[in-house]
């Protein structure tokens, strides 16, 4: 076991997630590959910690993300409820912002 | 590079301790199950169950196998899936934190030195289990429950964890092995060089551990929080689809949670499996069941909430209560005073907080009350009058 | 008075039963119907009068916790229906998707005289002529309303139907 | 054995993940999601970072899926049942595909020295993060508040609240 | 929390006294008292001085009864006959439907012959939907039940007799006076 | 409550609202009472009651039987204060035929209502406290009823279809020890009620779930008919024991409970307080009986004039009425209640707008319905 | 680092290993040995004996949110107080930055009060 499976296991795992986000219509799956994303980073950071940092700064910064990625999914959420209650959907393509 | 999970020979031990703790935790289970109907029987003046097996012992099994033995359905318009799994959500982190909670010194599967951490990261998996259970089975009732348990166990955990934090304060430590030894004299000497001694940290911090017994009791869904499967508005809120087997496992977490609880107070706040004369797990065993008993009682004694007033409750009581305990703790540390300073500090705390919900709570009733006490006295001043005349 | 059973609720056989019959031996099937007989949960489901005296029956003078009946608010969870009181015909459709959504296995106690045959209401317009119109029911329980008493032995005699259900084989009918 | 965990692990996150994307169902993307995250903080386990592998499940498993369940329940309209992707769905799989083509050339490239994977105690990395980083510490509580107040505001705002 | 505390208090007293002293009547093996007057399920009475039922079979209780669950024929007495009963008709079949029976005890307060009582007889739980359509015999029995267990007189005797008791007070405090 | 019914309906024209059944299987609706909620959250916007799954005909069947197998019927109407309603068919059939009823039956009338009051309320304080989540309460009451119950049985020889009050008396003297018996299960009865009274009066979940939940204020209340204690709860001081004394009820000494805001709380302490008041009521007609005749009626046979009455009491839950019309045959010709409960329920609307979910059941508990008298 | 950290973690994985199993297999064994008899009505939604509506998603009151995203940012601060607890003793500067943070997020908790989103409606 070494660093590069981690590495190649978080690529993958950013790809999905970009595939997600490209894809996904629904804006909440879309949030949800996001956080896949970010994980994939969180892996890496950690990973490269692990191996290569002996001051484990990719673990406090890995914290760092995880405390961003929470706010990022609370105030990002909550756009979303308010955009299924005033335009009645969640998707990406159907929301015109001129017209809200 | 030295591959250190290559476990063969452990693996099989440990398993077999986990099925022995899996098997034991059911036990206590069905004891308790046992105990409560006792217990409440008692308390209302009837006996319980008597008539399968000796004083009714054989009950919690002839229950346990006659709802294995039941059918259980999957309604039509559930998600399969989802109703599916969200027992096991429910259940395995129930059982997962038990790996690290010690029954004495060297009673414990794993030690782990961020038990702590650990039993409240897993313990918030838990609550996921309860709304996708309501949530899967596409009933309204169901639904209503589902969402009142995600809102009230989310707002209770947090109270829960900042006290498990100030226990953490008070022992520099994470490891609950630690925690408990430090709470006896002569066992482990505690980190901290000045104004402290071994005693149990519910001396030294009253307010947190009333702060966690209601929160503990809030989490596990029990009266007077008992609202999301209150029975009487909503036959059992994420439950009420559940049958059988499925039923039985959300059973077994409710019970597991509550000795869970029980024997966290135990181990936080109490000494732990400390104590003179007896043998240390006989000591723990006897704490945890104090604390179960004093939830039953409390079960039987008080009302249930309404969800405005109990998420009131957590987020203007509880929450700040929980903060002002952690200051509380970090500067009686921090500037090295005296234990009972601290306890002093804490115990007013409680009082006052104590004292003013219990006056906010019941004002408009002893209005009432008051007006009916004059009311009365003018009735008899009538009566006086009527009988001189 | 006829002693014997000929209609009501039989469990219906287990996959296993169905997979192997006869190999799960007459010990085991007893000893299921003895679990199933000591765990009684009754559905919480009063209709008239003769409820306010099932609940006396849970109550501390008459405790039928004893028997480990205990009640609960869904019938997912609950094997005995006791149709405490007068069924009306507004009331049938309910009550015959409640028994429905009982699961296996489950069973009925009609409690009262109106439940069993319309007691003072036979000649009501209103009333269903006892409740075995809609559901299949094992244990009449006379009176009304019935002592508490009369519902314990309602239910011990429903425990003895179970037992001797489970001795003539568990197949069915 | 190491290699067998971490292969479980990796197979399981990425499991999860391609569940995410895949299903048609938000709540069994939730779940999908779980799994992954979980599988993650075992992965974070064979890299000795305990601490972390416990945030995870507190914060992923625990409190991020709660609120993204809450979101969906609230956001609930009729399309959920039937998701559909949106038409571009090809173009992201070139491009995902690419980005994972194009990265994990560049990581096999040129591959880290072989070291042994280690992790700090927690009192270490506690030392670590009040000191060091006790700035970027006050800046996260900064990134909270905001985040909250900003969530208030805007749950609050229009419509019946 | 004073309310609270007080109640809980409450409980735990209430716990001391269901550990000495519990209310529970354990059924099977006791029973609560059954009051004198209670109306179980109705019994015929049997004249023990000629060994024949009270009843004749008049059909006043069987028109009396609200839910008509009663029915009855009637026959000469064969015993009037030979000259040992003074009743000239008696009970031939008699018929309760106790399944629909409500306990109201109409058909006692109506019957000239004490011939029917009120027993204490209430478990009757069957299997059957008119499980308890008992005829004569059985509703004897029930009733020489009730007799031998109540030591039940006739309530005409027991109004003659109170009510030459009666008299025979209002004699002696004329007398008396 | 600003929010409440901006918006009913999302852009999609989809309800907003969640619509619940509960009952007619439903533990807090006491009985087969249905309750059709229209939800915004935990926010009830409407409610449509449904009744009618207890309707037993028996108005209908009243003008089948003779009047004194009518009796049997009125004991089921409101099954849980049978001697009342007994009495209140009898007092009817009374007035019309202009009878003139034995003191001393009047006397047992009055102790045995008034005892059958405090059982009713006893249930309904255990039953109002499970509907709140209380579970013990129901025990202590049932205590005390179950020694009531016993009490009545001993006296008219059934626990609760008493079939005991006669046209123009009652159907038997009373048994020899029946005063100490009384006595016995006064005291214990004071002891139950005041064990749940202190066990939930002040609590403060209790008085958290009850006080100023489902207020009606004293003009609302009478403009819907309500009477009894949901009617006094509002501060009306309004009980036809006082007002319109019939039976021997003027020569007790009384008082008349009242609340004050007309919440659940107040509705709850009412009947509280009516439990004591009962029990002095009690123990003033023990002083003051004395032995005599118990009926009036010599035959059996009732054939009352050709005419109509309207009578009125207090039941345990409020105001009944019956209006009886004669033919001058041995059946009455029309029997119309006025039961307290269905007046009582028709506030439910109007004080379950704007209420959580939990509080629809502790409002319907606090109303202290019977299905049985609301459906007939 | 901890001599047995592999020993402990493992017993963690395999309990989850072992609830799993052993709830499976009370599955499996209710699935085999329970009594069933399939009929469509049965599988119908409860609601209190009425036969139920199709079921229609309904939005649900907004202020269940904002409590998830309270309980969020609680927890992401329980994660940074958990190393604090252990590590705060004879540390100035940590003790006082993480007053800081306590303070700042109680301003967000205070705010969040006067705006009376502790409340469920106003
Ligand atoms: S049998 Fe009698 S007590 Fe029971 S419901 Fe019918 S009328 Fe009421
Ligand atoms: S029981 Fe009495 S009333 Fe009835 S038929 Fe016999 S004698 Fe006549
Ligand atoms: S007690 Fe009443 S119902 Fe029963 S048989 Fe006699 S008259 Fe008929």
């Amino acid at each position: 076991m070494s660093l590069e499976y981690f590495q190649v296991l978080s690529v993958a795992l950013f790809s999905i997630g970009l595939y997600g986000v490209l894809a996904r219509r629904s804006t909440v799956l879309i949030l949800m590959s996001i956080e896949l994303m970010l994980n994939a980073v969180n892996i890496n950071l950690i990973a490269a910690a692990a191996f290569l940092d002996s001051a484990f700064v990719g673990q406090i910064i890995a914290i760092f993300v995880i405390t961003v990625a929470a706010a990022e999914v609370g105030l990002a959420l909550a756009i979303i409820l308010q955009l299924a209650r005033n335009k009645s959907t969640v998707n990406v393509d159907e929301v015109d912002l001129m017209k809200w | 590079m030295p591959d250190r999970f290559d476990l063969p020979v452990d693996i099989g031990l440990i398993a077999l301790g986990l099925l022995i703790l899996f098997t034991a935790l059911s036990v206590v289970v069905l004891s308790l199950t046992w105990l409560e109907r006792k217990f409440l029987g008692r308390l209302q003046r009837r006996l319980g169950p008597t008539r399968t097996g000796p004083m009714g012992l054989l009950q919690p099994v002839a229950d346990a196998l006659k709802l294995v033995l039941k059918e259980d359905l999957i309604p039509a318009w559930a998600d399969r899936t989802v109703f599916w799994v969200a027992p096991l959500i429910v259940l395995v982190p129930s059982f997962m934190i038990w790996v690290t909670i010690p029954a004495a010194n060297n009673l414990v599967l794993r030690n782990l030195d961020m038990g702590l951490f650990y039993i409240v990261a897993f313990s918030v998996v838990t609550i996921l289990g309860l709304v996708l259970a309501g949530w899967g089975s596409a009933n309204k009732y169901g639904t209503l429950g589902g969402l009142r348990s995600a809102a009230q166990l989310i707002s209770y955990e947090i109270p829960v964890i900042m006290v498990v934090i100030s226990v953490a304060m008070l022992a520099q430590s994470l490891d609950l092995r630690e925690i408990s030894n430090f709470q006896y004299p002569g066992v482990q000497s505690s980190p901290q060089e000045s104004g402290f001694t071994n005693i149990p940290y519910a001396v030294i911090m009253p307010l947190g551990l009333v702060i966690f017994l209601i929160a503990g009791l809030a989490e596990l869904g029990r009266t007077p929080f008992d609202i999301y499967f209150a029975e009487s508005e909503i036959v059992g809120g994420p439950f009420v689809e559940y049958s059988g087997a499925h039923w039985s496992v959300f059973f077994l977490a409710e019970y597991m949670n509550t000795f869970a609880i029980a024997a966290l107070t135990a181990l936080l706040f109490l000494g732990g499996w400390h104590g003179p004369f007896l043998p240390d797990w006989i000591w723990f065993l006897i704490k945890a069941y104090f604390v179960v008993l004093l939830i039953f009682w409390v079960r039987g004694t008080f009302p249930r909430l309404r969800i405005d007033q109990l998420m009131a409750f957590a987020w203007q009581v509880m929450v700040p209560l929980s903060f002002v305990n952690i200051v509380i703790v970090a500067i009686y540390l921090f500037y090295g005073w005296p234990w009972w300073a601290a306890s002093l500090l804490s115990l007013a705390c409680t009082m006052v907080i104590g004292y003013l919900v219990y006056k906010h709570m019941s004002r408009p009733a002893a209005r009432v009350a008051e007006v009916y006490r004059r009311q009365q006295q003018a009735n008899l001043k009538r009566k006086l009058e009527v009988g001189g005349r | 008075m006829v002693e014997i059973s000929t209609g009501g609720n039989v469990p219906a056989p287990s996959t296993f039963n169905q997979i192997a019959p006869g190999v799960v031996t007459a010990k085991a099937e007893e000893l299921f119907a003895m679990a199933r007989k000591s765990s009684l949960w009754t559905l919480t489901f009063g209709l008239a009068c003769c409820a306010i005296e099932m609940i006396s029956t849970h109550m501390a003078h008459h405790d039928v916790d004893r028997f480990g009946v205990v009640t609960w608010p869904s019938p997912r969870q609950s094997d005995v229906m006791i149709v405490a009181g007068t069924v009306v015909k507004k009331m049938g459709e309910p009550i015959k998707l409640l028994y429905e959504q009982m699961p296996e296995p489950k069973w009925v106690v009609a409690m009262g005289s109106c439940a069993t045959n319309g007691g003072p209401y036979y000649r009501s317009y209103s009333v269903v002529m006892g409740v075995d119109h809609l559901v299949p029911v094992d244990v009449y329980v006379p009176g009304c309303p019935p002592r508490p008493e009369a519902l314990m032995q309602g239910l011990m005699k429903l425990q003895e139907k179970i037992m001797r259900d489970s001795r003539s084989g568990g197949r069915g009918r | 054995m190491t290699e067998v965990l971490f292969g479980i692990a990796a197979a399981m996150t990425l499991g999860g993940g391609l569940g995410v994307v895949a299903t048609r169902n938000v709540v069994h993307a939730a779940l999908f999601l779980l799994l992954s995250l979980v599988s993650v903080a075992g992965l974070y386990l064979l890299l000795f970072a305990e601490f972390l592998a416990l945030v995870q499940v507190l914060i992923y498993g625990g409190a991020i899926i709660i609120v993204l369940l809450f979101a969906i329940m609230l956001t609930r309209t009729r399309e959920y049942p039937r998701i559909s992707d949106n038409r571009q769905w090809p173009l992201a799989i070139l491009a995902a595909g690419g980005l994972f083509a194009v990265v994990t050339a560049a990581f096999l490239w040129k591959p880290a020295p072989d070291a042994e994977p280690q992790g700090p105690g927690l009192a270490k990395l506690g030392e670590t993060l009040f000191t060091d980083w006790a700035l970027p510490f006050e800046v996260a509580s900064l990134v909270l508040l905001v985040a909250l107040i900003g969530a208030i505001i805007i749950a609050r705002a229009g419509g019946r609240g | 929390m004073l309310g609270g505390i007080k109640g809980m208090m409450v409980t735990i007293r209430s716990t001391l006294n269901g550990l000495r002293r519990p209310v529970t009547a354990q059924y099977p093996k006791q029973h609560l008292p059954i009051q004198a007057r209670y109306m179980g399920f109705p019994a015929l009475t049997w004249d023990y001085k000629i060994d024949e039922p009270f009843c004749t079979a008049c059909m006043v209780c069987i028109r009396n009864c609200p839910t008509l669950c009663m029915s009855a024929t009637m026959k000469d007495n064969p015993l009037q006959q030979e000259g040992k009963s003074t009743r000239k008709k008696i009970v031939d079949t008699f018929e309760i439907n106790l399944n629909r029976c409500i306990l109201c005890g109409i058909c006692v307060e109506v019957c000239n012959f004490d011939a029917i009582v009120m027993s204490h007889e209430h478990e009757m739980s069957v299997y059957e939907r008119n499980g308890d359509r008992v005829d004569l015999e059985p509703l004897l029995d029930m009733g020489k039940q009730f007799q031998q267990d109540t030591a039940w007189v006739p309530p005409s005797e027991l109004a003659k007799k109170s009510g030459a008791k009666a008299e025979e007070a209002a004699a002696t405090s004329d007398s008396g006076a | 409550m600003v929010e409440a019914n901006v918006q009913d309906i999302n852009a999609d024209g989809e309800a907003l609202e969640m619509m619940v059944n509960m009952g007619p299987q439903h533990p807090s609706t006491h009985g087969v009472f249905r309750m059709q909620l229209w939800l915004d959250g935990e926010k009830v916007n409407r409610v449509v009651p449904h009744i009618g799954y207890l309707h037993r005909g028996s108005e209908k069947l009243c003008e089948g039987e003779q009047y004194h197998q009518v009796i049997t019927l009125f004991d089921r109407l409101d099954y849980i204060s049978n001697f009342n309603n007994e009495l209140v068919f009898c007092r009817a059939v009374e007035k019309i035929m202009g009878l003139e009823v034995p003191e001393r039956a009047e006397y047992v009338r009055v102790i045995l209502c008034e005892l059958n009051r405090v059982a009713s309320h006893l249930l309904f304080v255990g039953t109002f406290g499970l509907d709140i989540g209380a579970m013990t309460p129901v025990m202590l009451t049932f205590r005390g009823r179950e020694r009531a119950q016993a009490l009545f049985e001993a006296i008219s020889g059934a626990r609760m279809m008493h079939n005991y009050f006669r046209v123009g008396g009652i159907k038997e003297d009373l048994p020899d020890n029946f005063e100490t018996m009384v006595r016995e299960v006064l005291d214990l009865l004071r002891e139950d009620a005041e064990e749940a009274d202190r066990l939930l009066t002040y609590n403060e979940v209790f008085i958290a779930r009850s006080k100023g939940v489902g207020v009606i204020d004293a003009d609302t209340a009478m403009e819907y008919g309500l009477t009894g204690p949901c009617l006094r709860g509002c501060g009306i001081s309004y009980d036809v024991r006082v007002a319109e004394p019939y039976s021997v009820y003027d020569r007790f000494d009384f008082d008349v409970p009242v609340g004050l805001d007309g919440d659940c709380w107040d509705r709850y302490y009412v009947r509280i307080q009516e439990i004591y008041q009962s029990l002095s009521i009690i123990e003033q007609a023990l002083r003051q009986m004395s032995p005599g005749p118990i009926s009036a009626m010599g035959r059996r046979l009732i054939r009352p004039p050709k005419g109509d009455v309207y009578v009125r009491s207090e039941n345990p839950r409020g105001e009944i009425g019956v209006y009886l019309v004669s033919d001058g045959s041995d059946k009455p010709y029309r029997v119309k209640v006025r039961p307290p409960s269905f007046c009582n329920l028709s506030a439910l609307e109007e004080l379950l707008k704007n209420t959580w979910v939990a509080d629809a059941v502790v409002i319907l508990g606090s109303l202290d319905i019977v299905l049985g008298e609301v459906d007939r | 680092m901890p001599v047995d950290f592999d020993f402990r973690w493992a017993a963690v994985i395999l309990s989850a290993i072992v609830g799993f199993v052993a709830i499976a297999l009370m599955f499996v064994g209710s699935r085999v040995l329970s009594s069933r008899r399939h009929s469509d009505r049965k599988l119908t939604p409860y609601e209190c004996g009425i036969e139920p509506e199709p079921f229609r998603w309904s939005q649900i009151n907004i202020r269940y949110y904002v409590f998830a995203i309270l309980f969020l940012i609680f927890d992401v601060e329980a994660v940074f107080l958990f190393p604090w607890a252990v590590v705060f003793l004879g540390n100035n500067l940590a003790f006082y930055a993480m007053m800081i943070f306590l303070a700042v997020l109680g301003f967000a908790v205070v705010y969040g009060w006067r705006k009376g989103v502790l409340e469920w409606w106003k």
